[in-house]
């Protein structure tokens, strides 16, 4: 039995140590205050303090840690992108996570079972060959292949060819991986706070001060805070954050639903997806059957769920597993999804000094949460621009340039 | 009567293949081949006493037109057709032809399933020559090959119906002569209630390229009520019923 | 699933139509500066709150506006386009600058 | 043997028809209508399950199909509600997770581990050092899940079906029918839903007065008016699972899903009683006193012979008369209140001289023989949750708990309806639910009868008096009684655990103060880290005491815990139910089926089907198609494009409103000509393209590509909404079936069928259009066509679409015509330096990236995308589409999407490549940097398997540059 069960197990005085702040009042300033207590935010404050020695830190969450995407995402990890920019930005972010558990001496759970995407179409196929190619030649693992070997991945799938789409090969992403979402944040947090870093839940940004283009600071629900420095990582309302540091934004928000089965044996363990009949379907380590597809066809700020989802999920699931048809669907959610124009974040400086954006994270945020710390820890802390994020700057829109990733994200988060 | 090869006909309804496999017979309506009934002839009798309870048939052949645009409405009465007041809604001419008001702007013409009025050919004759130039802004459309023209009869048709679309066609909240411009299996349809002779009717006009699939879906909703394909012989004997 | 009323087919399933996108008036195609129109092409007010937006009854492709509030996903009420368009748009001649 | 008691009691089943299944391969009898744990607690069969993480053994809690204990294995249906089941003749029933046998589960040693298993224990544990997670996770799964899904299952037959009404009533209780009856009585549609067999609810089981006869005589009064009303409609076995925006309702009876529109809900869903907390609460035999009552009344099935009631309200005292009457021994009224407020029944249970001990708990329940209750540890209270150190232990077969209940709250809480504790009553309550949502009875915290009918009278006035049917004046509110059902704290923690606050989850009181001590205190992190809730039954059973707990050990109260969200489905549904029949629409040309005889393989273009190519007997795929360009090329191809979007753009600004749409200049264009349409959209990106036929002043008819015309009809229609232009533009793709007729005898063969229009080069040149016929079928002749080669576009009405086809293979005959599919035409095309929109363009081509500016009229006002064009003018482009010749034919050829490196850079890909039967050389199309874009220049192509080809930038078109031949 592993060290740490005996260790908790025979404690006497549970609990060892507190993981986050305990509820307190806020100080007046901080060198820099984080809008958004998700992943995103979690990460860049545990970065900041850990690799740049910044812990004069507040994370300002206006519910509660990890509250937003970071807990109704559905935890698919992946790298295997269409452009070099998205390519090398998410592999860098595989790599983290994969060290993420003993970086934090806390198990974020990662488990690396493989993700297929499936092709039912030539268009498809070409454009999965075309994702495939740009990955090898970043060094990703990811290939086309083709209906045998799709047969031998996924035993269970339905490869009929008398199916209204049959499908005629895939896209095999051996470094596609899962991770228990909550416990990244969780674990983000509790290194951040470890380190000095404070946490305040409940703490809503109403207000933020800008003095000659700068930003001085924000007021709260809790009272006033001057600050250095704020990053915004307020994934499914950047928009409004911006807005009141008057920052336009290229974003539309959608609701993104998903829906989990009750628990039932393992037989499936790579992530499948289907762009064609939108859906994705993966198995959790709890035995759940975890299935997501497309965002809903109009803009909206809440989270409520549709019948009209929960028909067209079901639908596709079964397209591709039909003997599902009598497991049991437990629970419907969904998140707020910053969609752009151009299916790619917008990270890094923005028109007001001091004042970081960490926006436009649709439906492939989660997934990124390692990377975005380092590389957002490291601008605002030497106030460079990181290669790695540059390409996502706001800026590009102004040049009418954008990034060629539509088409890589569709129902295959 | 002669056996007619609907495979030699110039108009050939995208469902011929399936009136064939099911032993249809055809017969001449105008210069168009509709199905008369399916196998021997005694199955008139008993496809139109299905027809009473559930039945789909196959009108796609018989004469439609349609007619678009701000002038397009007082065109049409100037050919002494009368419009509906409302739209979505029809009026039965005394010719036999239907007329569905779309929108103020859009007018759809349907012949009589006898083929005999002779409307839906004076318009395209008349439009041929008044508006080649369309400076009048009546514009014609040819809904007699976009949209296929099917016919679903009974006094379970609103119930089959309320299996794939979602607008209430219950007989005491869709009445006669009423349009629905909804879907209907997942499928853009103009859902139109006109009741031939004592029984309740609806036409469905749909995408002609999607007709096959629609054929398809409405057999599989009518199953549980023992609904199945009649030809328009059946419907024919509907309309004598007062 | 929610009601949404077209002015023309009246209340139906909202899966019935089409999302156009907001409604905002174009800025001036040759005189507005560039970043002025770059946010007419690539940003979005994206208010949370009442929203004047674009649909289309897919079924009778008949496209009207409606305002709806982005946060309760309530819809205040729809209309014809001709409300806010009402007569012929005519586009000036082209601008020496932007002939090239 | 069966304990059955005799008619009245099991007012569900029928004794005259008995039905044998197997549990564990044990032959068990039960009666029709029987569920499969009625069935089974009837033959003494308690044991039905193993618990999720530390395989607990675990029987009936609720009878009301409301927890997962009763989650039983059927060959194709996992996790099976075994007290919702009904069971069936030689149905195969068997437990879940375990190892072993039912009886004895290996698994079931985890317990013993329990206390090494604290809460969030996967988080600490297993991933040191580096790379252990990888050897634990497959492990942990294995132990992970229920139920064994049959992966052979063929799914059945379920469908779907709408229903409207003015009235939707969920829950046939009191409540439900007292409402339905008062609203009926006006001119409207009224349904009751309840997911039981029968109307009546809490009337079938429960006990409303001393005698036990109220209950009954109350239920047949209400079911009769009901009955007796034509404007209800009832649906029993029914759940309505959901509630969805503007009262859209998902209702489950057998195979179908009803989706209900309701103007108006009012939900009497009735509450959900909870367990009390104290050592070993999940035994077998431990159950809800509504539990017992359910088996004795509908089952007619004697729960034990010794039971205990532990109680802290009168209801348990309500349960203790109905075992006695049924003649099971009530050891004792455990009550938990010091100084009970006694009703008539509690009065009456005292009266028969039933021993109670109030001021008492159950501290804890015993089994010497397991797994079942055979006696519990009663101990006198001290302090909240406290008890003396010692106990007196009473023997018992049966422990029935009342000491509270949840209201029903999914549905109200899914439409946006509050969920919020009342310290002094000691219960959730609802509140805000939308104007069209209505509660009545115990979902909305009435107890007493007379009010819950009364309410429900008066909730039915509201909702008549919305419907505009009457103009009621009402009064004032029901008063909620002043005498809760609620005990504030059932709770007794245990040095030795085992006090389940979630049975699905097996978490304990430790569990949850745990998680608030490792600083997970908001109650969604207590859910989330704990897993409190997240089980099967949703947190239905869990959710109070861990609010309670949560709030006691963060020094809030309860109010200031609040509770999570609760989600759709209210019962889990399966997934064929919300999928119901598939329906993606199939689109066919009207020639379908002379492909299909050709021997022509199909593929799919959106929802069209249309010929890839024409099999041959032995020749492979590739020869064939090579065959299909060799004939066009040398005699004559029939190519089917019926698909191609068409759209009439009419009417006296038709000219003006292409000018704005597409890029190119139309108002110039000559009557009887065609031109090259290409479309962007705003910002600058090439989206679609076709070509403007002018058959008159104000008459175009313009094709679009087969996926795109659906979205640039769309636009066409948004646009002219806001330009108000004089035109009409309409959708007739469907409407004409077309084909193109190409190559050297093109002019030949439709000669022979086309005798009113001069077909002569002279008089119908290259992108000319006429309008004409083929062998008597009204036609449009555009002379294009994308193959290089003399060619027709033949446009006809759709329903002519297959005589055309037959007339011109007919006519073709003595010229070799030969039909081809797709991959020809693509070859063809390619040879022919044309582009196709979404294979050569991508979601960033702008026209002059794929050397399209020819295609760009500069000198007008206004078209959609220009703006950002003359922006991107002024910035260096990024890439080049260019034309390439492979090198060597000796290297293997490129497939489209292959890179394009210089050096060790990706500089570009390939996006059509293809052998070229004609050339008989590999050509293809690519994008490059603007740097290597100049015809000459040499490009390396990294193609399968790493294998570098080089290719050479060459001008377009590949094949015949001078277009002599198509314009012959």
């Amino acid at each position: 039995m592993p060290f740490g069960l005996l260790k908790y197990g025979l404690s006497r005085t549970y609990p060892a140590k507190h993981h986050f702040t305990p509820a307190k009042e806020l100080k007046k300033h901080y060198d820099v205050v984080i809008i958004g207590g998700g992943g995103h935010g979690a990460a860049i404050a545990y970065n900041l303090a850990k690799y740049h020695g910044i812990t004069n830190v507040a994370i300002l969450e206006k519910s509660y840690l990890g509250g937003g995407n970071t807990a109704r995402n559905t935890a698919v990890i992946r790298s295997n992108y269409l452009t070099e920019a998205g390519v090398n930005f998410y592999s860098e972010s595989v790599k983290l996570f994969n060290n993420l558990s003993n970086e934090f001496n806390y198990n974020v759970m990662m488990e690396n079972r493989g993700q297929l995407t499936l092709a039912h179409s030539d268009a498809a196929i070409r454009s999965f060959r075309w994702r495939a190619e740009v990955n090898q030649h970043l060094g990703v693992r990811s290939e086309l292949v083709d209906r045998q070997t799709i047969a031998e991945l996924v035993p269970n799938l339905n490869m009929s060819e008398d199916n209204r789409f049959p499908i005629m090969a895939g896209l095999w992403h051996a470094d596609g991986a899962t991770a228990r979402h909550d416990a990244v944040a969780w674990g983000y947090a509790k290194g951040a706070c470890d380190r000095g870093v404070e946490l305040h839940q409940l703490t809503e940004v109403e207000d933020i001060e800008i003095t000659n283009g700068r930003v001085t600071a924000v007021k709260t629900n809790r009272g006033r805070v001057e600050c250095g420095a704020v990053v915004q990582a307020v994934a499914g309302a950047s928009s409004i954050v911006a807005k009141k540091a008057g920052i336009p934004l290229p974003i539309h928000c959608y609701p993104l639903q998903a829906m989990v089965t009750q628990p039932y044996k393992p037989i499936l363990t790579p992530h499948v997806s289907s762009p064609q009949v939108h859906v994705y379907v993966h198995q959790t380590s709890r035995g759940e059957f975890v299935i997501g597809g497309g965002s809903d066809p109009y803009p909206l700020y809440n989270t409520r769920a549709t019948l009209d989802q929960r028909e067209s999920l079901s639908a596709a699931a079964l397209e591709l597993f039909p003997f599902l048809s009598q497991a049991r669907l437990l629970r419907q959610w969904a998140g707020t999804t910053d969609m752009t124009p151009d299916y790619s974040p917008i990270m890094g400086l923005s028109p007001v000094e001091n004042y970081y954006l960490d926006a436009g994270w649709g439906t492939w945020g989660f997934k990124a949460t390692p990377i975005c710390g380092v590389t957002m820890a490291e601008l605002v802390a030497t106030k460079k621009v990181p290669d790695l994020i540059k390409p996502f700057e706001l800026e590009r829109f102004y040049r009418f340039e954008q990034i060629n990733e539509a088409g890589a994200t569709a129902a295959s988060h | 009567m002669a056996t007619l090869d609907p495979t030699t006909a110039p108009r050939r309804s995208q469902l011929n293949q399936r009136h064939v496999s099911s032993h249809a017979l055809f017969k001449e309506l105008g210069s168009n081949l509709v199905v008369s009934h399916y196998g021997d002839n005694d199955s008139i009798i008993e496809e139109h006493s299905q027809a009473q309870t559930l039945a789909i048939c196959d009108l796609s052949t018989l004469p439609r037109i349609g007619f678009k645009g701000a002038g397009a409405p007082s065109w049409v009465e100037a050919q002494q057709l009368n419009l509906p007041a409302m739209a979505n809604t029809t009026v039965l001419q005394g010719s036999g032809s239907l007329v569905a008001k779309l929108s103020d702007q859009e007018i759809l013409v349907l012949s009589d399933i006898f083929a005999q009025s002779k409307d839906v050919f004076h318009l395209s004759e008349q439009a041929k020559t008044d508006h080649n130039n369309y400076d009048k802004q009546v514009y014609s459309l040819p809904r007699g090959d976009s949209h296929c023209w099917l016919a679903v009869s009974g006094t379970l048709a609103s119930e089959m119906f309320s299996k794939i679309c979602g607008v209430d066609l219950r007989t005491h909240k869709f009445s006669h002569s009423h349009i629905a411009q909804t879907s209907v299996a997942k499928t853009n349809a103009v859902v139109i209630r006109n009741d031939l002779g004592r029984t309740p009717a609806f036409y469905v006009l749909s995408d002609i390229s999607g007709v096959e699939f629609l054929w398809d879906c409405l057999l599989d909703a009518m199953q549980e009520y023992g609904g199945y394909a009649v030809g328009v012989s059946a419907l024919q004997r509907l309309t004598k019923e007062h | 699933m929610k009601l949404l009323t077209c002015p023309l087919n009246g209340k139906r399933n909202i899966s019935e139509f089409t999302y156009g996108g907001e409604y905002h008036a174009m800025p001036d195609h040759l005189t507005s500066s560039p970043r002025d129109w770059a946010e007419h092409v690539f940003f979005h007010d994206n208010v949370a709150g009442i929203v004047t937006e674009w649909w289309c009854h897919t079924a009778s492709s008949f496209w009207f506006l409606a305002e709806r509030n982005t946060i309760t996903d309530e819809v205040i009420r729809t209309f014809k386009a001709d409300e806010i368009y009402r007569q012929r748009v005519e586009f000036t001649a082209v601008a020496s600058e932007t002939q090239s | 043997m069966m304990s059955r008691l005799p008619a009245p009691y099991g007012t569900l089943i029928d004794r005259e028809s008995t039905i044998e299944f197997k549990f564990e391969n044990k032959t068990i009898s039960g009666f029709e209508g029987d569920t499969i744990a009625s069935a089974l607690v009837a033959n003494k069969q308690w044991l039905l399950s193993r618990s999720f993480k530390y395989h607990r053994p675990r029987g009936p809690l609720t009878m009301a199909g409301q927890d997962a204990n009763t989650m039983v294995q059927l060959p194709s249906a996992p996790n099976a509600l075994a007290d919702k089941e009904a069971i069936k003749e030689g149905m195969l029933v068997t437990g879940q997770n375990y190892t072993g046998s039912l009886e004895k589960d290996s698994g079931a040693l985890l317990g013993l581990f329990s206390r090494f298993l604290p809460v969030g224990f996967y988080y600490k544990a297993f991933f040191k050092p580096r790379g252990m997670w990888e050897k634990w996770a497959p492990l942990i799964r294995k132990k992970a899940g229920l139920g064994i899904i049959d992966q052979q299952l063929k799914s059945p037959y379920y469908d779907k079906q709408y229903k409207f009404y003015d009235v939707v009533i969920v829950g046939g209780g009191p409540a439900g029918m007292q409402a339905a009856i008062d609203v009926a009585v006006h001119d409207c549609e009224v349904l009751i839903v309840d997911e039981n067999a029968i109307l009546g609810g809490s009337l079938n089981y429960a006990r409303l007065d001393a005698e036990g006869t109220r209950a009954k005589s109350l239920r047949t009064e209400l079911v009769n008016a009901v009955e007796a009303n034509s404007n209800i409609t009832v649906m029993t076995n029914a759940v309505c699972n959901g509630w969805f925006a503007d009262n859209w309702l998902p209702i489950i009876r057998g195979n179908r899903l009803y989706k209900v529109r309701a103007t108006h809900t009012i939900l009497c869903t009735g509450a959900l009683e909870q367990p009390a907390l104290f050592h070993n609460n999940d035994l077998p035999g431990v159950v809800m006193s509504s539990a017992a009552q359910r088996l004795l009344h509908l089952y007619g099935v004697k729960p034990g012979s010794a039971a205990v009631i532990l109680t802290g309200n009168n209801d348990g005292y309500g349960t203790a008369l109905d075992l006695h009457d049924a003649g099971v021994k009530i050891q004792a009224i455990v009550d938990l209140r010091e100084a009970p407020d006694y009703d008539d029944i509690a009065r009456a249970a005292v009266a028969r001289g039933i021993t109670v001990k109030t001021g008492y708990a159950v501290y804890a329940a015993h089994s010497s023989k397991a797994p079942h209750i055979t006696s519990v540890d009663v101990r006198k209270i001290i302090s909240q949750g406290i008890c003396v150190d010692d106990g007196e232990i009473i023997n018992c077969d049966l422990l029935c708990m009342s000491v509270g209940y949840t209201p029903a709250y999914q549905l109200a809480c899914q439409a946006g309806g509050q969920l919020s504790y009342d310290d002094q009553s000691a219960m959730f309550t609802l509140s805000n639910c939308p104007d069209t949502l209505h509660l009545a009875g115990s979902v909305n915290s009435l107890w007493q009868i007379e009010s819950v009918l009364a309410e429900a009278t008066r909730t039915a006035a509201i909702t008549s008096n919305a419907l505009g049917f009457t103009d009621v004046v009402l009064g004032e509110a029901i008063p909620k009684g002043n005498i809760s059902p609620n005990h504030p704290w059932p709770i007794f923690p245990h040095p030795k655990g085992k006090e389940f606050v979630d049975y699905d989850e097996d978490l304990t009181i430790a569990d949850i103060v745990n998680a608030t001590g490792d600083g997970y205190e908001h109650i969604q992190l207590v859910k989330r880290y704990s897993t409190c809730g997240m089980g099967p039954s949703q947190g239905r059973h869990s959710a109070l005491a861990a609010a309670r707990i949560v709030a006691a050990a963060t020094h809030r109260t309860v109010a200031q815990t609040g509770v999570t969200t609760a989600r759709p489905p209210f019962s889990a549904e399966q997934l064929g139910h919300s999928a119901g029949r598939s329906f993606y629409p199939a689109r066919r040309s009207n020639m379908h089926y002379r492909h299909i005889e050709s021997g022509a393989e199909m593929l799919q273009a959106g929802a069209w089907f249309r010929p890839a190519f024409y099999k041959q007997d032995n020749i492979t795929r590739q020869d064939a198609i090579n065959a299909e360009v060799r004939n066009v090329r040398n005699n004559v191809g029939l190519v089917d494009v019926s698909t191609l979007g068409g759209l009439e753009v009419r009417g006296p600004d038709a000219g003006e409103f292409l000018n704005r749409f597409y890029t190119f200049g139309f108002v110039k264009q000559p009557v009887g000509r065609a031109r090259y349409a290409l479309l962007t959209n705003e910002a600058g990106v090439v989206i679609d393209d076709g070509v403007a036929c002018r058959f008159g002043d104000n008459h175009y008819y313009v094709t679009a590509t087969t996926g795109g015309v659906d979205r640039v009809y769309q636009n066409m229609l948004k646009w002219n909404a806001q330009w108000r232009l004089d035109v009409d533009v309409a959708n007739v793709t469907s409407a004409y079936c077309g084909v193109n007729i190409a190559g050297p005898n093109a002019r030949r063969v439709l000669e022979t069928v086309c005798n009113d229009v001069d077909l002569s080069s002279a008089a119908f040149p290259y992108m000319g259009v006429r309008i004409g016929s083929v062998d008597g079928i009204p036609t449009r002749l555009i002379r294009v066509g994308f193959v290089g080669e003399l060619g027709y576009e033949i446009h006809v009405p759709q329903q002519y679409g297959e005589a055309l086809w037959d007339a011109l293979i007919k006519a073709g005959s003595e010229h070799s015509i030969k039909p081809f599919g797709i991959e020809a035409q693509r070859v063809l095309r390619l040879e022919k330096g044309h582009i196709i929109i979404g294979q050569d363009t991508d979601a960033m081509s702008n026209p002059n990236e794929v050397q399209m500016n020819w295609a760009v009229s500069k000198k007008k006002p206004f078209f959609v995308g220009g703006r950002t064009l003359s922006e991107l003018e002024k910035k260096p482009s990024l890439r080049s589409l260019v034309g390439f010749i492979v090198n060597d034919m000796d290297s293997p050829i490129p497939q489209e999407s292959h890179l394009i490196l210089e050096g060790n850079q990706m500089t570009g890909r390939v996006t059509s490549c293809s052998y070229s039967p004609t050339l008989e050389k590999a050509i293809g199309l690519a994008y490059v940097s603007p740097s290597s874009a100049a015809n000459g220049s040499s490009i390396v192509i990294k193609s399968s398997n790493g294998i570098l080809v080089c290719a050479t930038v060459v001008g377009l078109p590949f094949y015949d540059p001078n277009t002599a031949r198509q314009e012959l």
